[in-house]
Order: structure tokens, then C-alpha cells, then sequence
């Protein structure tokens, strides 16, 4: 047992960290340590910049353009990121349906869409939830009739984050008929945004930003050659995909770096006579989501060695997901109370670039309340905490 | 001991209740709070009929009521309905402060009007370097004779959209003074903007601001006491709409869950979010406890009070902070939608969590009193 | 709404005091400061005190010796008792099978039994719980047959808290047989504790004090006239008893008198330069606990407002149980943060008032880990706060 | 990184998962904790031949390891089995003091017996005053030449009823000073008893005790960073037990529910208590973690040691609390008697939440760090 990095190891750090002093805009930099949403050109131009290094895809196969990194080295990678204040990489593409793809896809299927999700030509989003099935997925009733080589998809997807950035949607479809049994009647289907038939319907999240959407299908005809797999097999493909998905939640570094922030907040933040960092409640308040921070870095560490010494992440990934959002919810809760009723004023447009009034307080205090409240959503999607808790229960206690 | 409200009181809140349900739906709300109009201005109207406005102010100064427990049945309500109208800031604080220590003309000329619902107030007192200290105040008002020149910037300051006679919280030689000023006297620029929980708000800028001497309220450097004074009945009243919130959210929350279907049974039906219900509803229930003990002491008009306060507004705002967080989290996805009523109650309960100082500094004030 | 006491409130809160000054032994005073257990002796000595000033039993109706008192009074009397330093009521006697005595038993009973329950003659116990019905009080499996003018009865209770000093025990015990409905079959009886087959078996708690018993039926023959109202009727009787026991366990004046005595001791700490009261963290969890009993104590003040205003304490009572346990939890953890290591050594003896060894640490260190560790059961007994939260759910949220 | 065992570290564990399983069941343990002897001698002698009092000892001293993972391996199942034979005070304590600071002769006279089996020690460094304060102390030991005049009373004294050589914190005039007093000296009181996890303690009184100069451990007032590190390491191995003791307690628990019946079905099915379940399984998990972080650090020798194991005992006095109630709690009636295992987990676990410092203490010593 031992924590040092081996040589290589450091050389990859001082590497990474050479890297992102070099390439990462100050602009985009300013808005990820100030929490704030990032546009669409944002997204696509840092990850075109790490595309361009063929530092894209750290989950990927080195076949297909992925870096081929260990652990140790995402890990690393995805530390100093966060600490350099990078955004992090957004996931329906290269995380959640890439996967799919190259695992269950065929060579066709390959060929067409890795290259632009790797290059992050295309903007992908995610079709799982449903208006009345939150956390019961496997409940859905989007449907997929066939005609032809076409599928007919009728149906509501919500929930679906920056649809109205995308360019293609993967989706979950009922293509059973009413009569399929609930799991081995859902397939797993690519489709083109542009597709006629498909609407959004904003919805707004509580803190009034355009985040998620609801994507209705009205008579979309979709080729046969866009179903990922086999007919009814689309719940096997997106379980493992959830899987994955749960790996990459607890978010150490992104804490880490939004705790770090804090201290530095609270130290230039006037209490009595000294500053909030000296108030000897909050400092005790801090140190403890400070040591759990800790704790759940190891939890993450240990994960990830069981994935190295070839077990794969099991059921107990899911204490990533729920003490990793509890803990970025903490955190965002130590911004609220640094920034108290400087956080009042509802102001998100004095954080755009092209505001030009009279600013109201600090970006900071404007801001954190925004997030405390839009971060509320991170113990709800993913698989809720109390899904999780469920699943601790069955596979790991055995209840 | 009696925990019963009088016939007036029950009368006052029957009529609160009617209006925020027949009147005051979450969609109405929304149309003024996403408005460009600082709040209702025809509700204000309808406040001042109502002898709503008469309620934070005693009979000789021509009120119907000022007790804790009178503030206590409106703002709950209030809290249930979200109201966004200024109740608060024009009357209970500004008001409140005139009521305290303002002479016979002076109320004469300012509660009376705002009574009749024809005359909007604030009370600016929050400092960007104050945070929660009443006292620490960098604007300042010097003296010249006839007048005071006033220099300072006043933040978040509640009605400060609407507000056309301030008070303002100044450093005089003396001490801490109350000025009352006039909005639209030259110098003073103000930045309006709407709260996260749909309040209007102002940030003030007083730039060299003339003031004439009369507008002083009480005696000059002698306005600490009076403040902390009134700035513990606003306090008070936020918890009083705070428990009023959480009751709604908790009652949203359980109805909730016995619509909403997942496998296939109702989420009510899960023993684990029961439980969750069952702590709220003891949050809650311990919430009101907290805030009679406080009401009866204000009302005593002991020197108990502020310790009553302060006591009342940590543990409500630790309760907020649990009723709002669980409510949203077991309404799932819709929780965290605009579109839900609960996530706006979560947000005015996020609030009251910081206004008037945090839960951890009405402990420790606590601790000290 | 206001909380003045009247003239005649406040002549009765001095008039209580200085009884109180007057008459409380101090050796006994000494152990309920300290929290320690009281001997039988202790508890009827103060018992029979209490009884000749004609205060023994203020939940009673005055025709048979209760006090007449209001709400008010006896939460002053309690209060004023707490902080005095007297032993609280031992209930089973006076607060348990009293009531159900006055309010269902016949006549020839109430002139049996209740005058030396007033005396503190007699010591009774409860035998409600059994070794496999814990929370689920209607599955108790003992039984009583008829066998002429007696009932046989045979079977074990347990968790019989201080069975090894009573003269009698009230039962609920399965009269209809077998294929009796769960709760109609179910009968109250009282027994006396040396009729002939009655056995006990102490079980020590985890700080290793006899406070409970199992009690063991074997053929043990009890005259019918010994059974409560109507065969078949026992657990209406009891549920009602159950209720009584629930308004009287948010205990707010001990635990008020426990937090004084807390201060004082944290105060007397030292803690680097300073004491341990002075310590900003341990104060400030000091003021969260008080600001809590302070809201308890209005819980309860509503609570016993609606009893004065017609309205039976209703489920909402469970609040008091939770929370009033929780509470006095959480001051026993603060007396046991305050003795720190003084509470590891195990010498209950040195609390005896014959010990003439030489002490270890300070008695109350000695006892405070003792009573964090015997209290825990509190959350448990009475109706576990897990069943007192399904009450909750059930008969006030609906669920 | 890397988190597995070496090969010899996977040997040790299964020895001492054997041991427990085979010979320290319950009521066994029970019998020593009851039996007026400290504990049991045959079973030390059990340790001593299986190599186990080698483990906190380097090769250069004799030992088999001396690392903080090797002493994690042991502990941790000592924790589960809730053994109370003395490795922590007599070996880790203050044997580790006479590894850090001994001279060879000192280390030959007193390790080698130690770890032979032969030799019973104790730390004595706890005063009334001092709380959790190591330098904090009344004990003084006056300097006679070839001989130190040792005055002083130390409290709960740990393995204190058993030992024959007593490393003892001093005040001398340089500073803090660390003498082995052999405990047979004239002058030496000892009251001995049992403590509530069943371990044996004592007060040890010292009226004028003569200890010669050449039992002084280290330089004379030097010693302060030797006890800090060594104490440091102790609490780094009861943070272990309690990590055993804690998924023993979690595991009987689960056990329990799904034997339990109420209402007619196992109290396992009952979701409020499965998510309280998932809870302590988190709280488990998450003090593995910090413990593994503490363990790598403390094995780095860098001088983030002391924050990683205040960070540790913080973290893990947290879970202690917890999952240590929760296991009582879930229990119900049977949880709070004697005879029940997991009451006496609870209880152990409590000890540890206050050894070398409470939960709050090692959050303060984090933040100083």
C-alpha cells in the first residue's frame, strides 16, 4: 500500500499542468471558477483544444482516438483540470453514448459516429427520462413502431440537459408494443435532431436558467441503421452505460477546487472584527466538509484501484454518487452563507460577457445562490440518492 | 398560559387566508414577480382596505394591533402564499422605526399615508462590510446646521424599487442616526432589480444628499437601540412566514407523493420517504413551538426578547433548511423546475435562512444574550 | 396568546419551592443530580414524603386522593421537582396502571388497589412486552385459560423494568386461544408477584446494572376478579394507558436541569487556556441543544393547551417522545464529552453511598459515560421512535 | 497508488482472523473481561508466539514490520473481535516510545522481553488537567544527580493495573522528559480497575519515587515530539479497531434485521431502516478511506502525518458515533443489554471517540495543522 506517484507519473502531472497554463482561455477559465454556465461555443472550444492535444477522450480505447491513459492518469488529469479551473468535458457525447457505441455499435456505426464525437463536431444529448418514469426507467413509454426500414418513435423524453444545443439524440424506445415485457422490449436508437416530427419545450430549472428540456417525438421516422445493437436489448447497453456514468460522479477535483475558492471567499470576507474564514463555527463547518472531502478522494482512489487490479466498479460506486453531490451541495451551501444576502439580488445577466450596467455586488455572491439552487438537481438525476441507497441495499447488504 | 388567538385574530387570519387562496395562486404571483413592476400595486390596495396595514401599529399611533401575535397571523399566511408585496419593508421595518421613534408630526405625515396604502417605504441599512452587525456603518451624515449631507452605499435594500421615503441608517458624531430621506432627492441614484425570491430590491447610492434636519427620527447618535429593536420584530416576522412556508411545502410534499406513481405504487408508500415526511413535520411543528415562545416574550415586552429572537431564528432557519432541501428532493426531477411551487418556497426559505443575520449568528447572539 | 403565570400560578410555583427546600433528602438529591439509579428505599421514602403532603398523584381525579391540579400546576411541580433535584415519579404505580384502574376497574377494585398505590405501598410493575413481540405489542403470545373462578396463566415478559422490587405486575395476556383475532382476544389482568410460579430472570443493561427483568409465567393461577373491565377488552385499556405514558416522556424540566448541570461542569473544564464552556464549538452545540429544549418546552405547553382546551392529546404527542429522548440524548453526550476519559474507568460501586474506597476521577465522570450508555434505551422503550414516527405518518400526514 | 496487502501483510491478517474466529469468541472474552485478572495472560502469550508483538517493531529493532499498514492490519481485526489484551498500550505505546527514543542497551533491556512476551509496560502521560493536552502537565520529576525524584499523580492509565515498567511523561526543568519507572519502586500507589470496554486501567500515584538517571528515554526535556509521534501512531491504531469494530457492528446488524420479525415480517424489509442501513455502510466505507489515507501518510514520514491522523480520528470518531448508535438503535431492546455483542461494540466505540482526543479536538488540530 502506498500513495506516491512513480516518475512517470509526476512527469504527466507537470505536463498536464504545463498544458492547461498554456492553452486554457482566461475567459472560459474566469466562468468555471465562478461556477457560471458555459455557452454551447464555450463547451466546444476548449474541448476542440483538447481534441487537438488528443487529450479528448481519457475513457476511450487508443483504437478509436481514446488516450489510452491509466487510472492513476485520468485521475490526475481530471485534478488538475479542475484546479487549473477547466470546465469539465460535457458527457452525452463523449462519456454516455461514445461508449455505447464503440461497445455494442457496429463497424458502420463506428466509422459514422466516433470521428465527429471525438472531435466534437456534433452535440449530442440524452433521451432516458420520461415525464412519469423519474427514477423507474425501465417504466418508459416513448414507442417505436416499425415500417419498413424506418422506426415511427412517438413519445415525450424530459429532463433532457441542453437539448437545445444538440444535433442528436440517444434514446431508449419501447419497440415491444404494449405487449412486451418491460425490459426486453426496449431498443436503444441514434437519432438526428433534425429530424421532422421532433419539438422542445424549455424547462426552466428553479434558479431560471434554460438547462433541460422536453423533447417530443411526433411521428419520427428513424432509419433501422441508427438502433444501437439488437432489437430489445437497448436496457442491457444503457445499464452498463449507467454504470459508467456513476464512476465519474464524485467529482473530487471540482470540490476540491470549489473549496479551495471558499477559503478564499470567507478569508476576504469581514466578520466582526476578523473574517468569516476565523469564525471559529464556520471554520469548524468548513474542516469537516474539508476531511470528507478527503475521505471520499480515497473512496474514489480505492474504486479506481479495484478497476485497475481488474474488479469492476460495483454497486459500491454508488457512494460515490451520493456522498460526492452531498458533498458539492455542502460546498455550494458554505458559497450561499459566505456570500449571505449578497446572494439576494436575481442578476444572472451581469455574469454574461456582453453586460455592460452597473454591476451589483460581486459575480461571486450573484452567483453562488444561482447554484446552491441549481445544484439541488445533482442528488436528483443520475439515479437518485435514494435509488442508490436502494441499490446498496440489494447488492451489497443484501436486503 | 393560553396559546389561543383572540376573535380579532382569528378574524384577521380567516380573511389572509381568503385572499392568498382566492387571489394569490402561484400563477397570479408568478405574473408579478416576472413583471417589470416592483410588486402589486392594486393588492397594496387591497392590503390597505383590508386594514392589513393597520395591523403592525398600535392604536394610539392608529393601528389596529402591533402585537407579535397579530405580525404572527399575517406573515404566516403570507408565507404560505408567498406574498411578494412589501408588508414587510414598508411597514413592519420603515414603518416600524417611525411607529418607535418618530415624533407626533412626523407620523402624522408618514404612517398615516402609509396606512392608507398611499405611500411606499424601506429602511436602508445593509452595508457590504456590516454583514449582520447593525452598527457597522460606513455611510455617514454630516452635520450643517439646518441639514445633514449624506454619503454612503446601502445594498439590498428591500422595496428599494418602489420605495419613495427611505430610512436610512447614517453615522453621525453622535453615533448612529435615522434619517428619513426622500427618493428623489438629487444625489441619490438607485439600481432596482428583483430578489431570487421575487421581492424587489434596490442597491442606493446617496451622493452628497441634502437632508433637512426635521427628517432626523429620534435623537441624533441615539438610533442603535430602536433599530435593533425593530430589525428583531422583522425578524420575528420572517419566521412567522418562514413556518407558514414550510407547513405549505410539507403539505405539497405529502400530497405529492401519494399521486406520483413510481414501480408501480404511489412514492408515499415507501417507508423510507415517510419517515423523511415525519422528521419534516416535526421540523415544523417544533418551528411554530419556537416562534410562540417568541411572540409571547416580545409581547411581554421583557428583556427577554432578543434572546427569544435570536433563539427563534436559529432554529427555524435550521428547520428551513431541511423542510425547503427535503421538499424539493422528494418531489424528485419537478422539484428543481420553475414551474413548481415547492422549489419557490425552497428559495424564499433559502432566504429567510440569511436575512437579518444567518442561522449561526442568531446561535452565537444567542449564546451572548 | 400569552405565557404570564397568574398571581395564584406563581404563589403556587413558591409555595412548591420552598416545600421543596424543606423536605427533599439531601443524599437523595446528590443521586439525581448525579443521574444515578435510586434504591426501591430511595424512590418510596421520597414517595411517601410527597404522599403526606397530599401531592403523590397529580394526574389523578381529587375524589380519589389526585391533586385537582391544572395543566399549568403540574408542569410547574414537575419543573420545580427537576430543578430541586427530586427523583422523578416512579409511574408504573401512580401514571400507569392507576389510570386504567380509576377509569375502567370496578369498584371493589379501585378500594383494593388504588389507596396503596397513593401510599406508595405497593410497587408495581408492567408486563406488556415479550421476547419476540419488541414494537409489535398485539402479537403477545401469553396466554391465560379459564379454569373456574382463575385464569392459568403461562408465558414470559420482558424488559419488566424493576420487576425484582414489585409486589404486583399489570398484564396483557391472550385470553381467546389460539384462534382468538389478534387484539380482541387480548385481556388485562393484575397479578400479584408472589403467587406461585412466578420466576424472574434479571437482564443486565449494557452498563451492567439489574434494571430489567423477564418474567416467567408458569401455571400461575390468578383470580378472575383480578382482570380489568371485560375479557377480550385489554388492549383498548392499554392503548389508552400508552397514550398517558407519551405525554408525560418529553421529560423538559429533567433535561433542563441535566443542561444546567452540564454548564456548570463545562465551565469547571479546563480546555487549553481556557474552559470548556468557552471552547466556540462546544458552546455552540450547548446553545443548538438549548435552543432546542426551549422549543420541547412549547411543544409541550401546546400540547398540554389542547388537553386544556377539550382536545385529547392527540398523535402529535409521538413529537414529544422523539424529540424529548433525542434530546436527553444528546445532554447525556454532552456530559460525556465533558468527563472525557474520566468516564472510562467501570466503577459503578464508587456511586454507592457505602463506598469507602478511594475514588477514582470525579463521580459525576464516573456516571456520565454510564448514563450515555443506559439512556440509549430511551429511543427504544415506551414505543420505539421508529414506531412513533409511523404514528406520525399514519394519523397525522396520512400515509 | 496501491491499495492491496504485501503477501506477508495478507499472512498476518489471516492469523489474526483466525485467532479471533477460533478463540475469541463472546463469551470467552466475557470470562476475561469479568475475571479480576487484567486479561488474559495465555492469550499474550498466544500473541507473543505467532509474532504479533513483533508487528509494531522495524527489523533494525528486532520486529517484523513497524509499519502504520502492517499495524492496521492487526488492529483492525482486533477491533471486530474487541480484544483487549494490551498491544496498543504495552507495544505500540510504550514500546514505540523506547523504538523512537531508547539507546540500544535500553532497547535490548526492555524491547526484546516485550516482544518476547515477558514484559508488561504502560504510558503514563494522562493528567486531570491536561485534557487532551500532552505537554500539559503536573507530574514533575526534580533532578538528583545520577537520579530523578518523581512526584505526580497520572489518571487512567491504560493497561496501567498490569504493567511492571511505567514510561512516564515529566515535567523536568528543560522541558518534557520521558523516565521508565520501574512500578515495584517505593512510592508508587496503584488503585486498578476495569474500564467500561473492558480493558484494565489504573491511577497511578508517585509520592517521591527515585528513578535512577539511566532510565531517562531520550534527551532530558526533548521529549515532547517522540510522545506526539508515538501517540499519534496510537490513535492512527484504535482509528483501525474502530474501523473493524464499526463493519462488525454494521454486519451483525444486517444479520439481525433479516432475522428479526415484527408485524410478521423480517424488520429487514422495512425501507426506513434498509436506508439507515446504506447509511452506516457509507459512514464504514468512508472511515476505510480516511483510515488508508492516514496509513499511507503515516508510512511516507512526511510531516503531513499529524493532520492525516487528526483528519482520521476526526472522520472516524464521526462514524463511531454514528454507526455505534444507529447498531444499538436498530437493535431496539435487545441493543442495550449486556449480553449482546454489538452493546459492547457501541461502547468500545465510544472509548475511542474520546481516546487521544475527542471528535472535535482532532477537527481543531486538522484546521491548525
Amino acid at each position: 500500500m502506498n500513495n506516491e506517484y512513480t516518475q512517470a507519473e509526476q512527469a504527466f502531472r507537470d505536463e498536464v499542468r504545463q498544458f492547461l497554463s498554456e492553452n486554457l482561455p482566461e475567459d472560459i477559465r474566469r466562468k468555471v471558477l465562478l461556477g457560471m454556465h458555459l455557452t454551447k461555443e464555450d463547451c466546444v472550444r476548449w474541448q476542440k483544444i483538447l481534441y487537438r492535444r488528443g487529450w479528448a477522450a481519457a475513457n476511450w480505447p487508443t483504437k478509436h482516438g481514446g488516450t489510452g491513459w491509466s487510472a492513476t492518469q485520468k485521475s490526475i488529469f481530471e485534478t488538475e483540470c479542475a484546479l487549473a479551473g477547466a470546465p469539465e468535458v460535457v458527457p452525452f457525447g463523449l462519456k454516455m453514448v461514445a461508449p455505447v457505441i464503440f461497445t455494442f455499435g457496429s463497424e458502420q456505426q463506428k466509422q459514422r459516429f466516433l470521428p465527429d464525437i471525438l472531435a466534437s463536431n456534433v452535440w449530442w444529448c440524452q433521451g432516458y427520462s420520461e415525464p412519469n418514469a423519474g427514477s423507474d426507467l425501465a417504466s418508459l413509454k416513448t414507442t417505436a413502431y416499425r415500417d419498413g426500414d424506418h422506426y415511427v418513435v412517438n413519445g415525450t423524453k424530459t429532463w433532457t440537459t441542453l437539448a437545445h444545443y444538440a444535433d442528436w439524440i440517444f434514446c431508449l424506445v419501447r419497440t415491444g408494443g404494449s405487449q412486451g415485457k418491460n425490459q426486453t422490449a426496449i431498443s436503444f436508437l441514434l437519432i438526428d435532431m433534425h429530424t421532422p416530427g421532433i419539438t422542445l419545450s424549455p424547462i426552466l430549472t428553479l434558479d431560471g436558467y434554460r438547462e433541460v428540456n422536453e423533447v417530443h417525438f411526433d411521428n419520427v421516422r428513424v432509419p433501422v441503421e441508427n438502433r444501437i445493437g439488437e432489437e430489445g436489448q437497448g436496457w442491457t447497453y444503457a445499464k452498463v452505460l449507467l454504470t459508467h456514468e456513476r464512476t465519474n460522479i464524485a467529482r473530487v477535483a471540482h470540490s476540491r477546487c470549489q473549496l479551495q475558492r471558499a477559503r478564499e471567499l470567507a478569508g476576504a470576507t469581514p466578520d466582526g472584527d476578523t473574517t468569516l474564514m476565523e469564525n471559529p463555527v464556520f471554520a469548524h463547518k468548513f474542516a469537516e466538509i474539508e476531511i470528507e472531502l478527503l475521505a471520499l478522494e480515497y473512496t474514489e482512489l480505492r474504486t479506481l484501484d479495484a478497476v485497475r487490479t481488474g474488479q469492476a466498479p460495483g454497486p459500491e460506486s454508488s457512494i460515490l454518487k451520493i456522498r460526492g453531490t452531498e458533498l458539492a451541495q455542502s460546498i455550494d451551501e458554505l458559497h450561499a452563507e459566505i456570500a449571505a444576502c449578497g446572494g439576494l439580488p436575481y442578476l444572472p445577466w451581469q455574469l454574461e460577457e456582453d453586460f455592460d450596467g452597473e454591476r451589483v455586488a460581486t459575480d461571486a455572491a450573484i452567483n453562488s445562490w444561482l447554484r446552491y439552487f441549481n445544484n439541488r438537481k445533482s442528488s436528483i438525476y443520475g439515479g437518485s440518492n435514494e435509488i442508490q441507497k436502494n441499490i446498496i441495499c440489494k447488492a451489497v447488504l443484501g436486503l | 398560559m393560553d396559546f389561543s388567538f383572540s376573535e380579532e385574530q382569528q378574524l384577521l387570519r380567516d380573511s389572509v387566508t381568503r385572499f392568498i387562496r382566492q387571489d394569490y395562486d402561484f400563477d397570479t404571483r408568478r405574473k408579478t414577480v416576472t413583471s417589470s413592476d416592483p410588486f402589486n400595486r392594486q393588492y397594496w390596495q387591497t392590503f390597505a382596505e383590508l386594514g392589513w396595514l393597520l395591523v403592525p401599529f398600535c392604536e394610539e399611533d392608529g393601528g389596529l394591533g402591533g402585537s407579535a401575535v397579530d405580525l404572527m397571523v399575517v406573515m404566516e399566511e403570507f408565507g404560505k402564499g408567498m406574498v411578494v408585496e412589501p408588508l414587510l419593508a414598508s411597514a413592519i421595518l420603515a414603518g416600524g422605526l417611525i411607529a418607535e421613534t418618530g415624533s407626533a408630526p412626523q407620523k402624522s405625515d408618514w404612517l398615516l399615508p402609509l396606512m392608507e396604502g398611499n405611500l411606499q417605504l424601506a429602511f436602508a441599512f445593509s452595508e457590504a462590510q456590516g454583514r449582520y452587525d447593525l452598527g457597522n456603518l460606513a455611510t455617514a451624515a454630516e452635520d450643517h446646521g439646518d441639514s445633514f449631507i449624506l454619503r454612503g452605499h446601502k445594498t439590498v435594500v428591500l422595496n428599494g424599487g418602489a420605495a419613495e421615503l427611505l430610512a436610512v441608517s447614517v453615522r453621525t458624531t453622535g453615533g448612529v442616526s435615522l434619517l428619513m430621506v426622500d427618493a428623489s432627492t438629487p444625489g441619490i441614484t438607485r439600481n432596482s432589480y428583483k430578489t431570487v425570491d421575487g421581492h424587489n430590491a434596490a442597491e442606493i447610492y446617496f451622493d452628497s444628499v441634502q437632508v433637512p434636519r426635521a427628517n432626523l427620527l429620534g435623537g441624533e447618535g441615539e438610533a442603535l437601540p430602536a433599530i435593533e429593536k425593530i430589525v428583531d420584530r422583522a425578524t420575528f416576522a420572517i419566521c412567522a412566514e418562514a413556518v407558514g412556508a414550510m407547513e405549505s411545502a410539507l403539505h405539497k410534499t405529502v400530497e405529492y407523493t401519494k399521486t406520483r406513481k413510481q414501480f408501480g405504487v404511489p412514492i408515499s408508500s415507501f417507508q423510507a420517504l415517510q419517515h423523511r415526511m415525519a422528521d419534516m413535520f416535526i421540523e415544523c411543528q417544533q418551528a411554530r413551538s419556537i416562534l410562540m415562545m417568541a411572540a409571547m416574550q416580545l409581547d411581554a415586552g421583557n428583556g427577554v426578547a432578543p434572546k427569544a429572537v435570536s433563539a427563534a431564528k436559529s432554529r427555524i432557519g435550521k428547520a428551513a433548511r431541511k423542510v425547503g432541501q427535503e421538499a424539493v428532493q422528494i418531489h424528485g426531477g419537478i422539484g428543481v423546475t420553475d414551474e413548481l411551487d415547492v422549489a419557490h418556497l425552497f428559495k424564499r426559505l433559502t432566504s429567510i435562512q440569511y436575512l437579518f443575520g444567518s442561522t449561526d449568528y442568531h446561535t452565537q447572539r444567542f449564546m451572548r444574550a
